[in-house]
């Protein structure tokens, strides 16, 4: 069974800013029912590109709906900008950590954020050079390849 | 907090009479079976007597008994057993929801020794496709192993009317009878099966106990190899303490087979019935009826397994989904994936195995607690709205 | 009748202290350590400190160690995972006087699968012939398996030496310590081995559990194939208990090492010299120095060693000739025959293997037991005669 911190059981038992957001006016989803992950992130940003609110609806493990939670805890009240830097090791670490095993879940987090700023700016995201392996999470050889790198 | 244990079909608890059974043989009697001592050889007459217990669970002979350390290995050393027997046939056979010790053993036999595979596919509630079976026997097959009960579903093999048919092909028939030790009633006589395979920790004997159970004049070769023990067929000093409360466990799980079929199967019952009614969208997986009477697996669209498991055991009830051996994994389990259930219910899917011990109180507790989990889950799902799936 | 319990080399008493760790585990903590539940998962946080257990016990890291079901099989299991790490060689190497786990094991892969099998002679003292090990390795060869402690002598293996010129040649190398655990230090750090085997019945766990430790980085391929457990390198469901029991042992027996090579090692002393003093025509089989402390083989001639088993028995006493495990056959002991030991001495040989649980009075009531045992047998053999032999 995983080591869940006490911070993502919490999470996961009371999810923060769970549905859809009424006057939402960026939207990123990523994940998939086949996949057993997806996730849907909602944004309401103001005139200056602030996020004003921030709701989410998960489908997903204990460790998918806690990071969920938390990124909209961390987003809300930050710029696009700022928020566009934050990865998923940001939300790992808000929750105190995650199970190696459990790190992906959290990746769909930085995901969907990615997408609904892009949603909301009305930009298609670039082609990523190499090849797509994973269409839910738009993850590609290379970027494995990097990320296995980074890590070990 | 109160533990409801609706996990037998990953382990269950080790009965009281076998544990009292056992106790002795710890720090008392601890001979070595083997030994030129009285010391020893009380312990030996012990196993013995475990083993004739052995024996008349399944109506075998005691010395087609062999006890080995688990399910695990009684599987893989049936399998090599026969691959020894006939090394010139190089195809084997299998269903495409066995268990990972008959699994991944396959697939390593397909991938690193040549060996030619073919997984029958069951249909959507479980069922092996007959037909495709038949036709896949032939003069090059070494070995058919097909469980008896599926570990996620319950779903039952024709365990019977298959071994006659592969055995009038001359062809080895093994059947990993894990799970259906001690829920349906086993007659290796009436059956025919050359080998069948045992796991104590699943009739509330120790875990780390096994059998396989070998037909007289069936060729053996040994997979562990060393003393002299098991009448050469598996090396290792006996493991006597669990030897000897797996005799004991045999026993009670032949007085217990009665209520099986009775009161815990109502229990399930009950349970499954409950769960559709209350909780909309909810399917059960695999035949109804061609099922173990302990075993319910259900599946709740648009929520995932793990987060049902957690919000579950907060309640202090213990279930599973996909078998306890591959929740390490992330994948959907191989068992739902080949009997086609739709993604949106895979996911969600959740096992429940009784036992004897389980009541109707617990069922009830269960239920309540169920109820509110999956709508919380459903509320917070990106495909549900409206009280259905999106 | 006060029982003498001197056969400690076939297998030990459980300690109570064991019996206590593992006894919640069996009715009351069953949970399978795999589940997705706190049930479950209380056993894993608790196998977890079994494997830390077992590790310090040897100065290992708790990933290098693999629980198996006994002794023989953490044999096996190194043995195969050396021939498929490195499937294009077909030569190995072993000793002459090993147990059957690694002998029969080595001279079904001769006889069956080809390889080439170097078994390296000992002297009459049992002490390896290090000259021909070393001019027997060569490119071609895929393991190299030396036991620690021989079963029935005693006798030590200078392993650390071995290990050194067999790793700096590339060789994989396994030594089988299932003896040196609990009476001699191990330190795998120190002495550099790639694998080596322990059995828990051997340092008072239980019979069937064992431990494979494979070094950091060497390659290794499972011998069973199934769940994930073990990190997926031995499958089956935990052996909870004996695991849980297994790590207390490994404590005790760091405890008791230093009790081991006094005390123990007296007594063992104390029993030979008045042996050797009370009994004309005995010999002590094995160097004398190079010797577990709690070994003592020793033969009578002209007379047979079952009869004075069975003479011991009748006081009480546990002992043995040869090893356990080869007791089922009548013939004399390899490992004596392999040392060159006369047989007139070689089949009145009787193997004293001592605990700390033994008392200085035990060593006076076979001392006045085997005297007249010995004299009664020698007045009916007909190799005896006026005092000696004939
Ligand atoms: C040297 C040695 N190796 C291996 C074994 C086998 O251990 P087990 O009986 O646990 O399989 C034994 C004892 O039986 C032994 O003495
Ligand atoms: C159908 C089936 N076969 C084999 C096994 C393996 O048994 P064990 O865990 O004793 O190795 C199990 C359970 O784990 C099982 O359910
Ligand atoms: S989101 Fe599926 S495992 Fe975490
Ligand atoms: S998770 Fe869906 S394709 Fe990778």
């Amino acid at each position: 069974m995983w080591d869940y911190t006490d911070k993502v059981k919490d999470h996961f038992l009371k999810p923060r800013n769970v549905g859809e957001l009424e006057g939402a006016n960026a939207v990123g989803e990523t994940g998939s029912l086949s996949c057993g992950d997806a996730l849907k992130l909602f944004l309401k940003v103001d005139e200056n590109e602030k996020i004003v609110d921030a709701t989410f609806m998960t489908f997903g493990c204990a460790s998918a709906v806690a990071s969920s939670s938390a990124l909209t805890e961390i987003i809300k009240g930050m710029t696009l900008d700022e928020a566009s830097k934050i990865t998923n090791d940001d939300i790992s670490d808000y929750l105190g950590g995650l199970p190696k095993e459990k790190m992906h879940c959290s990746v769909m987090g930085q995901s969907a954020l990615k997408k609904a700023i892009a949603d909301y700016r009305g930009i298609q995201i670039l082609e990523k050079p190499g090849e797509m392996v994973c269409e839910c999470f738009d993850v590609t050889d290379l970027e494995i390849i990097e990320a296995v790198k980074a890590n070990s | 907090m109160r533990i409801v244990y609706t996990d037998n079909n990953a382990t269950t608890k080790v009965a009281d009479e076998v544990i009292e059974e056992m106790l002795p043989y710890f720090g008392q009697f601890y001979g070595n079976p083997s030994s030129m001592h009285t010391f020893g050889d009380q312990v030996d007459k012990k196993i013995k007597q475990a083993r004739q217990r052995v024996a008349n669970f399944i109506n075998a002979d005691p010395n087609e008994i062999i006890f080995t350390s688990c399910g695990t290995e009684s599987d893989n050393c049936a399998i090599y057993s026969a691959l020894n027997a006939f090394p010139e046939k190089k195809h084997i056979i299998t269903s495409n929801v066995e268990h990972p010790a008959i699994n991944k053993l396959y697939q390593h036999l397909q991938k690193k020794k040549g060996y030619e595979v073919t997984f029958v596919p069951v249909d959507k509630k479980g069922l092996l496709n007959l037909d495709l079976l038949y036709d896949s026997l032939s003069d090059n097959t070494a070995i058919v192993s097909l469980m008896w009960a599926n570990n996620e579903t319950g779903v039952l093999f024709p365990i019977e009317d298959i071994a006659k048919k592969v055995n009038k092909k001359g062809i080895l028939f093994h059947t990993d009878a894990v799970q259906a030790g001690g829920k349906v009633p086993i007659d290796v006589k009436q059956v025919g099966v050359d080998m069948l395979s045992l796991s104590g920790h699943k009739i509330h004997a120790p875990k780390g106990i096994g059998v396989l159970y070998v037909k007289k004049g069936v060729k053996f070769s040994p997979f562990l190899i060393g003393g002299h023990q098991e009448e050469g067929r598996r090396g290792g000093t006996e493991n006597t303490v669990s030897i000897i409360g797996l005799g004991r466990a045999c026993e009670l799980a032949t007085e217990h087979l009665p209520v099986m079929n009775t009161r815990v199967r109502e229990l399930r019952d009950y349970l499954q019935t409950r769960l559709l009614e209350k909780i909309p969208c909810s399917s059960v997986n695999g035949d109804l009826d061609l099922r173990l009477p302990n075993t319910l697996s259900i599946g709740f669209d648009a929520v995932e397994g793990e987060s049902i498991l957690l919000l579950l055991d907060r309640e202090g009830i213990c279930a599973s989904s996909g078998s306890a051996c591959t929740s390490g994994s992330l994948d959907p389990s191989h068992v739902l994936m080949a009997m086609e259930v739709p993604f949106k219910s895979a996911h969600g899917s959740i096992r429940f195995s009784l036992s004897h011990y389980n009541t109707k109180d617990e069922m009830d507790i269960i239920v309540s607690a169920l109820v509110p989990a999956i709508e919380k889950l459903r509320e917070m799902s990106p495909f549900w709205k409206d009280g259905k799936v999106v």
